[in-house]
């Protein structure tokens, strides 16, 4: 039989694959043959590597990792074929920290989880549109690469000023680190939707098992419509898959509250993905050239399957 | 008369030694002392005091509420954690799955790491070259060798078997080395002049000639070893206590990292008494090495 | 040459004969160092009482390597102790040292039993112990040093007892450079610089050649009789204790026991070869070739076992 | 004929020394031979034929494409990411700076951890309770000291260093107490006979004798604490060389992370060969114990 | 008690006779050992040619330790060196043994350049070199196992040899559970057991009782007698480099240079305290007293300098 290798994240951003490995839907779908061996991470460029290495197929992953991995290997190593979620990001502020306006922030300290992720670079296109400069842009704002954790230790030692934080951290830095929303991200958006997951494939893998993919794709459309339909029975299952895979589940309220930014979507949600690049370009992440993404998306299969359901088809 | 002196002298002696370490007392009479009935309660005597007060001082901090919960979370709140992560078996299995990948990964650089420094003691070549490499090489973080191992090894327990061997197998070549150049000259002198020499040189005079900085070396070989494999863990994010204790931080619960790091402690304990200590005396006793009490 | 002496061969109890500090006068240059005796005794400078000590063997079992030993060693007295190899001589100068305990028994000194070691006991060890990080000088600096001296005084009686044992310019050299003979040498000079109450000598001399250990018995000597120095001197050349001790001690093989002791009665200065010396010697070699005879058997009743 | 025999036999023994070790030459002759013009010639010639052949081997393996150029850069791709590095400063600002820290934090390190080695030899509570506690302690990987770092210093480079003391301080301590337990019985015995004691035969008899070890443990704390600081530099994320590797990283540009590797690798092997090799050259020829060659 | 005895001293370069091994018979239950002299002679067993040796001390600055030495021994021939402390004795065994190479100069062995140490020439060193991590046993086993002799060969030998030092009952001891004297047999064991064709013996008997020590001389000559062995002996001690050997080199204070040889032509066994043994030793005893004067004004002008 043939394996499927295939990553993703116990978090509620990759919600398809949590539900999807709790009640077997994928086995169902790809049927006896195939086998699905999943791999956990818990961060993008980890999966990245092991995708370049061989190591796995397919992950459910963010934009960004989406985006150096697609660039680090000239276009050749990656595909993405279907969205997974939208939104889960928000910029937190410390109650106490005094800020009401954009225009407080001068000379406060704002966390990013990771030089040069997702929200990193949302949080520096965000400081540029409202006319405000890092530190090491000259300016007064003080951008703190800190992983997600440390962030909230920080708020309570009052070291922090604000985080532009992923779910379910913006939840928890408001709930337990006497933070407040100052901003849901989905805001800034179209639609009120941007693309926090996608699933990626390996080149190699997508030539050679096109049927497997988009067997995949199929689950993964189903399970899609399945979550958005049956959302309370979907967060429980979720949660129960998180708490099996990192031995502890969120607190429900936590879950409901930061599963309400989150939107289950199977729509890459292309234009914000590329214009998330051309932020991630301005603040210097992505080399001297802005790269060439026009390859970066191989939807025919996700749309064979949508039109098999008689769908709408994505561009 | 001679039983109230021998009393006398005995309690004078047991008085000094508070002091610093005496070792008037020849080694087997130190033993002896040391496995005898009074000596053993003192001992846990003290050492329950010791850990007693520790944990009294963490009580009295976490009832203080000068950190908040989260963040310094109470005596009793790590031991629900670890109740908790005893009762659903988790913790269990991670213990069970991390010893296991330690003791294969450790057995296994222990040999390579003994083959390594004989390859480089038994040839100039080699150390005039790979040999000045190897202790370069140990300052390197395991995380350089993560792309590595998933390059060669994918995502198995091979991978991580690897970050771990890469991790403690050069303290074992280097302590190795150490013991080499420092032993005293009259050892391998008379090994040679008695016949010995290439590898059984090595191996009959040169390798217990140094094993008191061989023993030092796989100490901290099981150290190193050690992070290295729950380093691995949290990267590669398999069942193990490395992932317990990264799942504790991502999801910011302090409780179960304090837990996964008191069985951690705990285990190296264990390991160290049980092993290291062992292999320690049996070398003083042998030799007729400082005692060490 | 010297006609009046005399030998006594004593009962282990015997009371000896109590000496105070012999005085040495100066006759035609030469110095002639003449005992002073005394019948009336204060108490002993050293005393052992029901000494025993009993290594523990790896395989568990006890060896008895010293039984119920009674000495007693009075103040300035230069007493010698011979015995058969391995029969417990070092052992009992790391006792009296108090660097080991004993499993029973008493040992005290002027009075006070002995529980640790002591800068008025100095210990020559029979493999020297040099401090291989030092240099000669350091070497015999250290004890000096602990004492608390000045710097001065230190280099002063550095360079002093460096050329007593004649290694004046050895002392920037490191013990590995030096010769087997040379360590015992600064071995020594380390231990009578500190200019200790009482000596405790392990065989000092056994890797000198027969001309330098000349000149160091005679050094020896007069340090002990400008002092009044205890001296506890333990050999296997039974001629050496003969020509050193006021009192020669022989030990009994394992179990460690005094077997005998004898008095020498004869004047200083004494040379080795001479033939009061000799005849002395012979007679305790005697005694001691019964030890060696018991340790044979011992040997051949291993064997047949 | 005395010379023709004397250099027949000064080859003969030249061309035994390919074997195992010999030390038949006293230490200091032999570091003679070693700085003479022609053993140093030979000794650069050997690491210049073995590092090219390195070289090459990786230049072979990256031309065949065997792994993705991306996952597996060519030696070329490495070098221009080290000349961008050091063309616009980041690399040379990141050595700057990690190395202040390490130097700061490691002789922190090595201070205080001689303070708790001598507390603990000199303490027979202390070695009992806190002695078997810091060996255990030793395994626990450097993360797990981040958030109590955080907690108490907040994110001050006061952190950094504490997460990197936590690294090695225990290397310096179990190093010296290895020593202590190990070292011939003669000297503290040599040393209580001529009145040292307490403090004074920990300081001139114990810790000299034991020097041997401490070094062996200065080595193996210097390679725990770049290991540590490394990883406290990426998960703090500020400027240095764990932040350089830990971008690369993030970006999945593996020729920045083994540039970054490079310049790890060679500090490491210049500290060693400046610092750890001349105190064990020192030791060597003042304690005249076996030669290195 | 012997009459007959003949001592003669002789130039460095003397020719020296050259020995077949002697002969043992016995004469009433008694050995009697009677060397067998020849004229003509094969070529040297170890032979010294111009050797010198000069160590580097720390402060760059050389000391000789050996100086230009010449010497031939011959076949089955029982030399013995005696010399001042630190003049270079043990130095010249370490060369002979080939653990050190010489600064100039050549080391043969049957005709062959000595570069690297063999089993045919095994050296007891001035302070033992036992293996601490080995049994006594097992110490006395390992050179035999480098040889390859097969397990029972070696017990058997083993426990031969362990008995001939009378340390039978301490073969599963450790070396540092042993007294000094008796680390030195079993160093004296281990090298007998190898069984080689030159023995170099440094001190081997310096902290043994006389008893002890008169029974191993008597052991040794008897193995000597019977196998034919070459023996080179290092001792401090004149009357038993009389006692033993057929030739005594005399060597000079440093740097260490042959001072003188002489041929020991009396005949076996010889015992320690003959009369002639006395004046022979006192003989060669005159001329090192000369050499330690030497050593006396070297430092006596290092003191002035
Ligand atoms: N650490 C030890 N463990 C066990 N036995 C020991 C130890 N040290 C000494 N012994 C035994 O105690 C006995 C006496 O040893 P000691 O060193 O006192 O003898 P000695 O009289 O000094 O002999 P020598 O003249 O050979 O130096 C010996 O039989 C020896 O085997
Ligand atoms: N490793 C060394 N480095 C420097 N000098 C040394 C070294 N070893 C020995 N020497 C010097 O060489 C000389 C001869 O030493 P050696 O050990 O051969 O003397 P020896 O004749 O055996 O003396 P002894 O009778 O005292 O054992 C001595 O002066 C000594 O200081
Ligand atoms: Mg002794
Ligand atoms: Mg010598």
């Amino acid at each position: 039989p043939v394996t499927i290798r295939i990553g993703a994240f116990p978090n509620i951003t990759h919600p398809q694959a949590m539900v999807g490995k709790a009640n077997g839907e994928f086995e169902k779908t790809m049927g006896p043959g195939v086998k699905i061996d999943w791999k956990t991470f818990n961060a993008g460029p980890a999966a990245i590597e092991a995708l370049f290495a061989g190591a796995i197929d397919m992950t459910y992953i963010g934009p960004n990792p989406t985006i150096t991995g697609y660039v680090r290997s000239n276009g050749e190593a990656l595909r993405v074929i279907a969205g997974a979620a939208s939104g889960g990001a928000a910029l937190i502020v410390r109650n106490d920290a005094g800020i009401q306006k954009p225009g407080d922030f001068h000379g406060k300290k704002i966390a990013s989880p990771q030089l040069g992720n997702t929200q990193d670079v949302a949080l520096r296109s965000w400081l540029r549109a409202n006319g405000l400069k890092s530190t090491d842009k000259g300016g007064d704002v003080q951008v703190i690469p800190l992983a997600n954790p440390d962030q909230l230790t920080l708020f309570l030692k009052k070291q922090l000023d604000a985080a532009w934080a992923p779910e379910p951290w913006a939840t928890r830095l408001i709930r337990e680190g006497n933070g407040r929303l100052f901003l849901d991200e989905r805001t800034l958006w179209p639609n009120q939707q941007f693309v926090c997951a996608n699933l990626i494939v390996s080149t190699k893998f997508l030539k050679d098992h096109p049927d497997l993919v988009k067997n995949w794709l199929r689950a993964h459309v189903e399970l899609t419509e399945w979550i958005n339909g049956h959302l309370p029975a979907a967060k429980k299952i979720l949660n129960q898959q998180i708490q099996k895979e990192t031995g502890k589940a969120l607190p429900d309220a936590v879950l409901d509250e930061a599963f309400g930014r989150v939107q289950v979507t199977y729509d890459p949600l292309r234009y914000s993905l590329l214009s998330a690049a051309k932020s991630a370009y301005d603040a210097g992440f992505l080399g001297r050239q802005m790269p060439d993404l026009s390859g970066l998306y191989d939807l025919s299969l996700l749309n064979l399957v949508l039109s098999e359901k008689g769908k709408k088809a994505i561009q | 008369m001679s039983v109230a002196n021998h009393s006398d002298l005995s309690t004078a002696v047991e008085s000094r030694a508070i002091g610093v370490r005496t070792d008037h007392a020849a080694p087997t009479r130190l033993q002896n002392r040391r496995t005898t009935g009074r000596g053993i309660l003192r001992r846990i005597t003290n050492q329950v005091i010791f850990y007693s007060v520790l944990l009294g001082l963490w009580a009295l901090l976490a009832k203080l509420r000068i950190w908040p919960p989260y963040l310094f979370p109470a005596p009793w709140a790590v031991a629900s954690a670890l109740w908790a992560g005893l009762q659903d078996h988790s913790f269990l299995i991670g213990i069970a799955v991390t010893m296991k990948r330690m003791l294969i990964g450790y057995s296994l650089s222990v040999v390579l790491g003994m083959i390594l420094g004989l390859a480089v003691a038994s040839n100039k070549f080699l150390e005039e070259t790979l040999g000045a490499l190897l202790v370069s090489l140990q300052s390197l973080p395991s995380i350089c060798w993560v792309p590595l191992a998933i390059l060669w090894f994918g995502l198995t327990e091979k991978a991580i078997l690897f970050v771990l061997l890469m991790g403690c197998i050069l303290s074992v070549t280097i302590a190795m080395e150490d013991g080499r150049k420092q032993m005293p000259k009259i050892y391998t002198m008379a090994g040679r002049n008695l016949g010995a020499s290439g590898f059984r040189l090595f191996w009959y005079v040169m390798l217990p000639a140094s094993l008191p900085y061989i023993v030092s070396g796989l100490k901290q070989g099981w150290a190193f070893g050690w992070r290295s494999l729950i380093q691995a863990e949290m990267i590669f994010l398999t069942i193990g206590l490395g992932q317990l204790l990264m799942m504790g931080r991502d999801l910011n619960d302090m409780s179960q990292v304090i837990a996964v790091m008191l069985m951690i402690i705990a285990l190296g304990y264990l390991v160290n008494r049980l092993v290291f200590r062992t292999m320690e005396r049996t070398l003083q006793s042998r030799w007729g090495l400082a005692p060490n009490a | 040459m010297i006609p009046n002496t005399k030998f006594v061969a004593a009962e282990p109890q015997f009371p000896t004969p109590c000496r105070k500090p012999v005085q040495s006068t100066s006759l035609c240059g030469k110095t002639v160092i003449v005992p002073i005796r005394q019948v009336e005794c204060s108490t002993p400078k050293i005393q052992l009482q029901e000494v025993s000590l009993s290594y523990q063997t790896d395989t568990g079992s006890e060896l008895l390597a010293l039984d119920r030993i009674d000495l007693d060693v009075h103040p300035g007295e230069f007493l010698c102790i011979v015995g058969p190899s391995g029969c417990g001589k070092s052992t009992l100068l790391h006792l009296i040292a108090g660097l080991q305990k004993p499993t029973s028994g008493r040992i005290a000194m002027d009075g006070d039993s002995v529980t640790a070691p002591g800068t008025d006991r100095i210990l020559i060890f029979q493999e020297h112990g040099l401090f291989p990080w030092l240099t000669v000088g350091q070497n015999v600096e250290f004890g000096m040093k602990m004492k608390g001296l000045s710097k001065a005084e230190r280099e002063d009686r550095t360079r002093h007892y460096l050329r007593l044992v004649h290694l004046s310019q050895f002392k920037d050299s490191r013990p590995h450079q030096l010769s087997g003979g040379m360590r015992q040498r600064v071995a020594l000079a380390r231990a009578l610089a500190t200019e200790p109450d009482v000596l405790l000598m392990d065989e000092p001399f056994a890797a000198l050649d027969a001309q330098t250990r000349d000149m160091l018995h005679d050094e020896l000597e007069k340090i002990w009789a400008e002092t009044g120095r205890t001296i506890i001197f333990v050999t296997h050349n039974v001629r050496e204790a003969v020509r050193l001790g006021d009192r020669v001690v022989l030990m009994s093989f394992r179990p460690g026991q005094v077997k005998k002791e004898f008095v020498v009665d004869l004047p200083r200065p004494r040379h080795l070869e001479e033939v009061e010396v000799a005849r002395t010697a012979r007679e305790i070699l005697d005694q001691l070739r019964d030890e060696i005879n018991k340790s044979l058997e011992a040997e051949y009743a291993h064997e047949r076992s």
